[in-house]
């Protein structure tokens, strides 16, 4: 963990409102692992007061990436930026995937920015383990396949692939999508997860749900960003204790 | 030029410098120990503690407002027992001075509190937090009521001989009137200010965006209000202050020791800059190089008047 | 779809829209009407009036701060003779509806001048800052003070049958009991709110940035705070409130609708976008129709609190 | 009077930390006096929340120039534009000098980035009356030449010119500087304009001082720029009644 500052290498739009950028960052780079995220300070004076988090998208050598929609100020700022440009970063901060395991398919669903993570453990699995990504947009201009494998498409609008949400994609393919061996890895909004979360108990399948809430220092001490356990009374922090969670652990 | 001398004393304590780092903004120390020295550091007060564990309010329980942010974490807490046991260990480890804040909704728990960290040679001194609800008197905050500011402080002054330091709710007419009945009552400082009290809604679905509808503010959008309740309590009370709200900066710290704090806490920016505390230090050395003054005590309510 | 209703009633004043230019921050509407329809505008509130004319503080008045301004312009005015033969006529000729501005620095005062107003056709309604120092009882501040509030709104109530809002100020504990105040002493509304008290020094000559030492800090800073201060009055006093503090834009006018506010002013953001006003008026519009609503004052106290 | 949405069209360095922006404004170039301002939003979000004010260096046809220095946040925003960026600007504000009137010299003195406004000045008055400018800078770094006539320099440390202020070299020269025809026309900072009128007084010359003061409206509605009027015990507004007021007008 660090607070380096990364000078940005490239900004790419993948899509109309949707950037790639490549920054260079030894030491976040040879130490993040998937689903790890970086709080970014985007400006170099107070205004956006908060970092952002995002999730490390990437890892080429010594180099990290993130991808990004353009939201609000922070986001916008982001978007911005210059080659050449330095920006401090604090990360890797938070828990990754868990995949040290025996499993043999990678199921990856994911929604909207959602797929932010999974270059990363594509990238990762690839020679290990089967991988299928399902993922959802709101039409064909949120879906992003950079870095995927075995792509299935959900739009909300139907403008590209199955018409509907991921879930419906992932409820009609079930019989073919999961066995015995399957874990799903998940990232997106709230309201999907939940969803994946009755669906992974209903199906019984392994489901790891990587979680986004509003954060201030995304390191455990301002404790600005709980989830309810699922087997005590008691609040897990997002930043600290997630953001990746067994979708047992957690009620959402 | 001889070394700057940065000591300040708050009662019979002496601080190596006067940078603290707020409640509530470093936990009890172990996360930010990973991005900075806290050996360097004034002291640390710890997240407020209260008798037993508090779970803390449902999310959400932050949102960034304009220069700003708005927290209502709700006194999340370990609770004194496992406090003692669990995280009095690694602050020890730390060589940082521990300043223990706490939180109680009763004069009573106040009390009970103090008297257990009493005997604990690693906590320096206590910070009471006065900005929480009262639950006898049916959930008022003891930080607007003045005859219970002093109840607590002779209540918890009975039981400790370490320094007492109130800290003052901002949400309040005359702040200085606070610090008058806590210096009475024997408290050896106050830390003003508090967070004051704020709301966002979200204009689509009309809900409040935090969960407790309320929370309190801090960041530099609160900066000037705090350091003129810090100037109100200067010029009216004699007793050592220390100034908190909204500094991101060394500037910011002699600021607010201009208008009368012997010390400074710094919250929100460590949330953004997790080595703010020790930028600050090598900050006030170089402006003391700089006004070619060898000792800091000598800015400490230095502020010059129109006449 | 039908015209959207953006109609809005202050006891028996009826504004074409809820949006009111701020007391001080428009002066006596000339300038800015160089840069904007005033016609269009629910209604403009004149910079405070006194009986007599005063000068104002000496420079420096006004000092940037995070997301906000401090500001000590000192009442400075045209006096009550001048205001009625000069700024009467302009005002006239605008076709807004006026409602005047009174500070006084006595009970007196206050009822002097509303006698004197309440002649004038073009005033449509008075507005009571009470954020002024009472000379009698030693320059403390009115707006601190319940008794004094609840005297000022009875003795005004019996001078005139117009309108009266009472402009509240943040600096107290509990504003509502102010809003109840005012409400049971007759006030047809209440502005929340006034400026908090701020101030900001100069590190390198420790001289305060202000002449007056504080001022009133304004602007986006303050929002969080507004809004919890019309929440907590919507919550407890059945009166309309005019929400006012550090709204930008149409989203953050909405923000104080659903917090309670029947109508809102905009100060600051006029000084950096005279036209905001209008912007925010059709803003309102087209939020309700996003939202489908043809009346906006569904959306007043339209907040949704957990339960 | 506008609110013009005004377009970058160059920026130049003059100096390493003094800038020159020429930008597109075809209402206010119409309508601009010299030492009349603009009020000038910098960004386009809220932060910095109050516009800046810059006195307008120069008009070309449809356009106008801002000179400035890099003090803040503001000034460092202003001097990111890039070449078509739009920016608000408020404008032409204030009274400017006033040059209707007999007299045969413009004696121009400036301190610092009190040069400003007499680019546009000397443009004006270049074929109507001799013209000799006198310019202070704490060195030689911050002497800016553009746009004037017959200029004499005086720096702090003597880096450039006659060593020693402005009014020093002032004060050396009034001889051969001042007649009978002479109109003083001065920017810069408040003690230099304050000893300025004290000369004036002394030489019995008129003397037009173009005064500086934090405003945040920059057109009469905040009453944040007071000035003492030294005829009547009240103040006069920087903004409205100023930036150019007679020496004798005012107290400083
Ligand atoms: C662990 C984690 C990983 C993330 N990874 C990515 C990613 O890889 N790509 C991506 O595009 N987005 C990601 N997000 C969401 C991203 O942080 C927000 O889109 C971003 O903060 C918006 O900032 P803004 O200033 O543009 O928007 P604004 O809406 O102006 O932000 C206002 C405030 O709300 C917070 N906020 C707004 N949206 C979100 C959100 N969805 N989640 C958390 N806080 C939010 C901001 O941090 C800020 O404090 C992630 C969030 C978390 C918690
Ligand atoms: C009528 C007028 C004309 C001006 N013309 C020019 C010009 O042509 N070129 C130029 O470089 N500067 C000029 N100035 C000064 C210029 O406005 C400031 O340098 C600028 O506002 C600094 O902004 P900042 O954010 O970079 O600095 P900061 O110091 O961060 O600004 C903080 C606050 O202080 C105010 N402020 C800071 N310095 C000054 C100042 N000297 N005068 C007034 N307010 C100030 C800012 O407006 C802002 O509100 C003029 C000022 C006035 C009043
Ligand atoms: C997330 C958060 C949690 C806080 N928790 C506490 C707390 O437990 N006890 C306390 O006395 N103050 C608490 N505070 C208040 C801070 O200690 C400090 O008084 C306030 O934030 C103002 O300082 P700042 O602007 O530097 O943040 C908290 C503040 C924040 C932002
Ligand atoms: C420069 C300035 C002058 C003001 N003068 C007055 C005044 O004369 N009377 C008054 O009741 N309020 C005055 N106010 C307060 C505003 O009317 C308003 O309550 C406050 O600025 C908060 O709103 P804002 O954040 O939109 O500016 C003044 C505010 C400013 C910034
Ligand atoms: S974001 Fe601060 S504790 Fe999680
Ligand atoms: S700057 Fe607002 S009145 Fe002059």
């Amino acid at each position: 963990m660090i607070n380096e500052k990364i000078i940005v290498q490239s900004l790419e739009k993948l899509q109309p409102n949707i950037y790639l950028m490549k920054a260079k960052a030894p030491v976040i780079a040879s130490q993040v692992k998937p689903s790890q995220f970086c709080n970014i300070k985007v400006s170099d004076n107070d205004f956006p007061l908060l970092r952002r988090p995002f999730s490390v998208c990437d890892v080429q050598g010594d180099s990290i990436f993130f991808m990004f929609d353009v939201h609000g100020e922070g986001t916008r700022i982001l978007s911005e930026k210059m080659i050449g440009d330095e920006i401090e970063v604090l990360g890797p901060l938070g828990n990754g995937f868990n995949y040290n395991k025996k499993f043999n398919k990678a199921l990856i669903i994911a929604g909207g920015l959602g797929v932010a993570p999974f270059p990363f453990l594509t990238k990762v699995l690839i020679d290990k383990v089967e991988i299928v990504s399902l993922i959802g947009g709101r039409n064909k201009n949120y879906v992003v396949k950079y870095g995927l494998k075995n792509v299935s498409v959900a739009t909300d609008d139907g403008s590209e692939g199955y018409k509907g949400t991921v879930l419906d994609l992932l409820e009609a393919n079930k019989e073919s999508l999961i066995d015995d061996g399957t874990i799903i890895f998940s990232c997106g909004p709230t309201p999907m997860l939940k969803a994946l979360q009755k669906f992974a108990e209903q199906n019984n399948v392994e489901c790891q749900l990587s979680t986004e809430c509003a954060m201030a220092c995304g390191f455990g001490i301002c404790q600005g960003c709980p989830v309810h356990s699922s087997t005590e009374d008691k609040y897990l922090l997002v930043c600290k204790d997630g953001p990746v969670f067994d979708s047992k652990e957690i009620v959402l | 030029m001889s070394e700057i001398d940065l000591q300040v004393k708050l009662g019979n304590l002496t601080l190596k410098n006067p940078v603290l780092l707020a409640s509530g903004t470093v936990g009890y120390g172990n996360e930010i120990s990973q991005f900075t020295d806290l050996s360097k550091i004034g002291a640390i007060i710890t997240k407020s503690v209260s008798l037993k564990p508090r779970k803390g309010n449902p999310p959400q329980r932050i949102v960034e407002t304009a220069s700003g942010m708005l927290n209502a974490i709700g006194l999340a807490n370990v609770g004194l027992e496992v406090f003692v046991k669990e995280k009095i260990p690694f602050l020890k480890e730390i060589q940082s001075t521990i300043i223990c804040n706490i939180a109680a909704s009763s004069i009573e728990e106040y009390v009970e509190c103090t008297k257990v960290l009493d005997h604990e040679d690693e906590i320096k001194g206590f910070e009471i937090n006065v900005s929480c609800p009262n639950v006898k008197e049916g959930g008022l905050e003891f930080g607007n009521n003045l005859t219970a500011v002093g109840k607590i402080t002779e209540k918890v002054r009975a039981v400790t001989n370490k320094p007492i330091i109130i800290k003052l709710s901002p949400n309040v007419a005359r702040i200085s009137e606070f610090a008058k009945v806590a210096k009475d009552e024997g408290a050896d400082a106050v830390s003003a200010i508090n967070t004051l009290v704020g709301t966002a809604f979200d204009i689509w679905t009309g809900k409040p965006k935090i969960y407790n509808v309320t929370g309190g503010l801090s960041g530099p959008a609160i900066k000037p209000v705090a350091l003129a309740k810090v100037l109100e309590i200067s010029r009216n009370v004699d007793i050592p202050i220390i100034g908190v709200g909204g500094i991101m900066n060394w500037k910011d710290a002699v600021e607010f020791m201009i208008a009368g704090a012997t010390a400074i806490q710094i919250g929100t920016v460590n949330f953004i800059n997790p080595q703010a505390g020790i930028e600050i230090i090598e900050g006030l050395k170089n402006y003391c190089k700089q006004k070619e003054i060898t000792s800091l005590a000598e800015i400490i309510a230095s502020y010059k008047l129109p006449s």
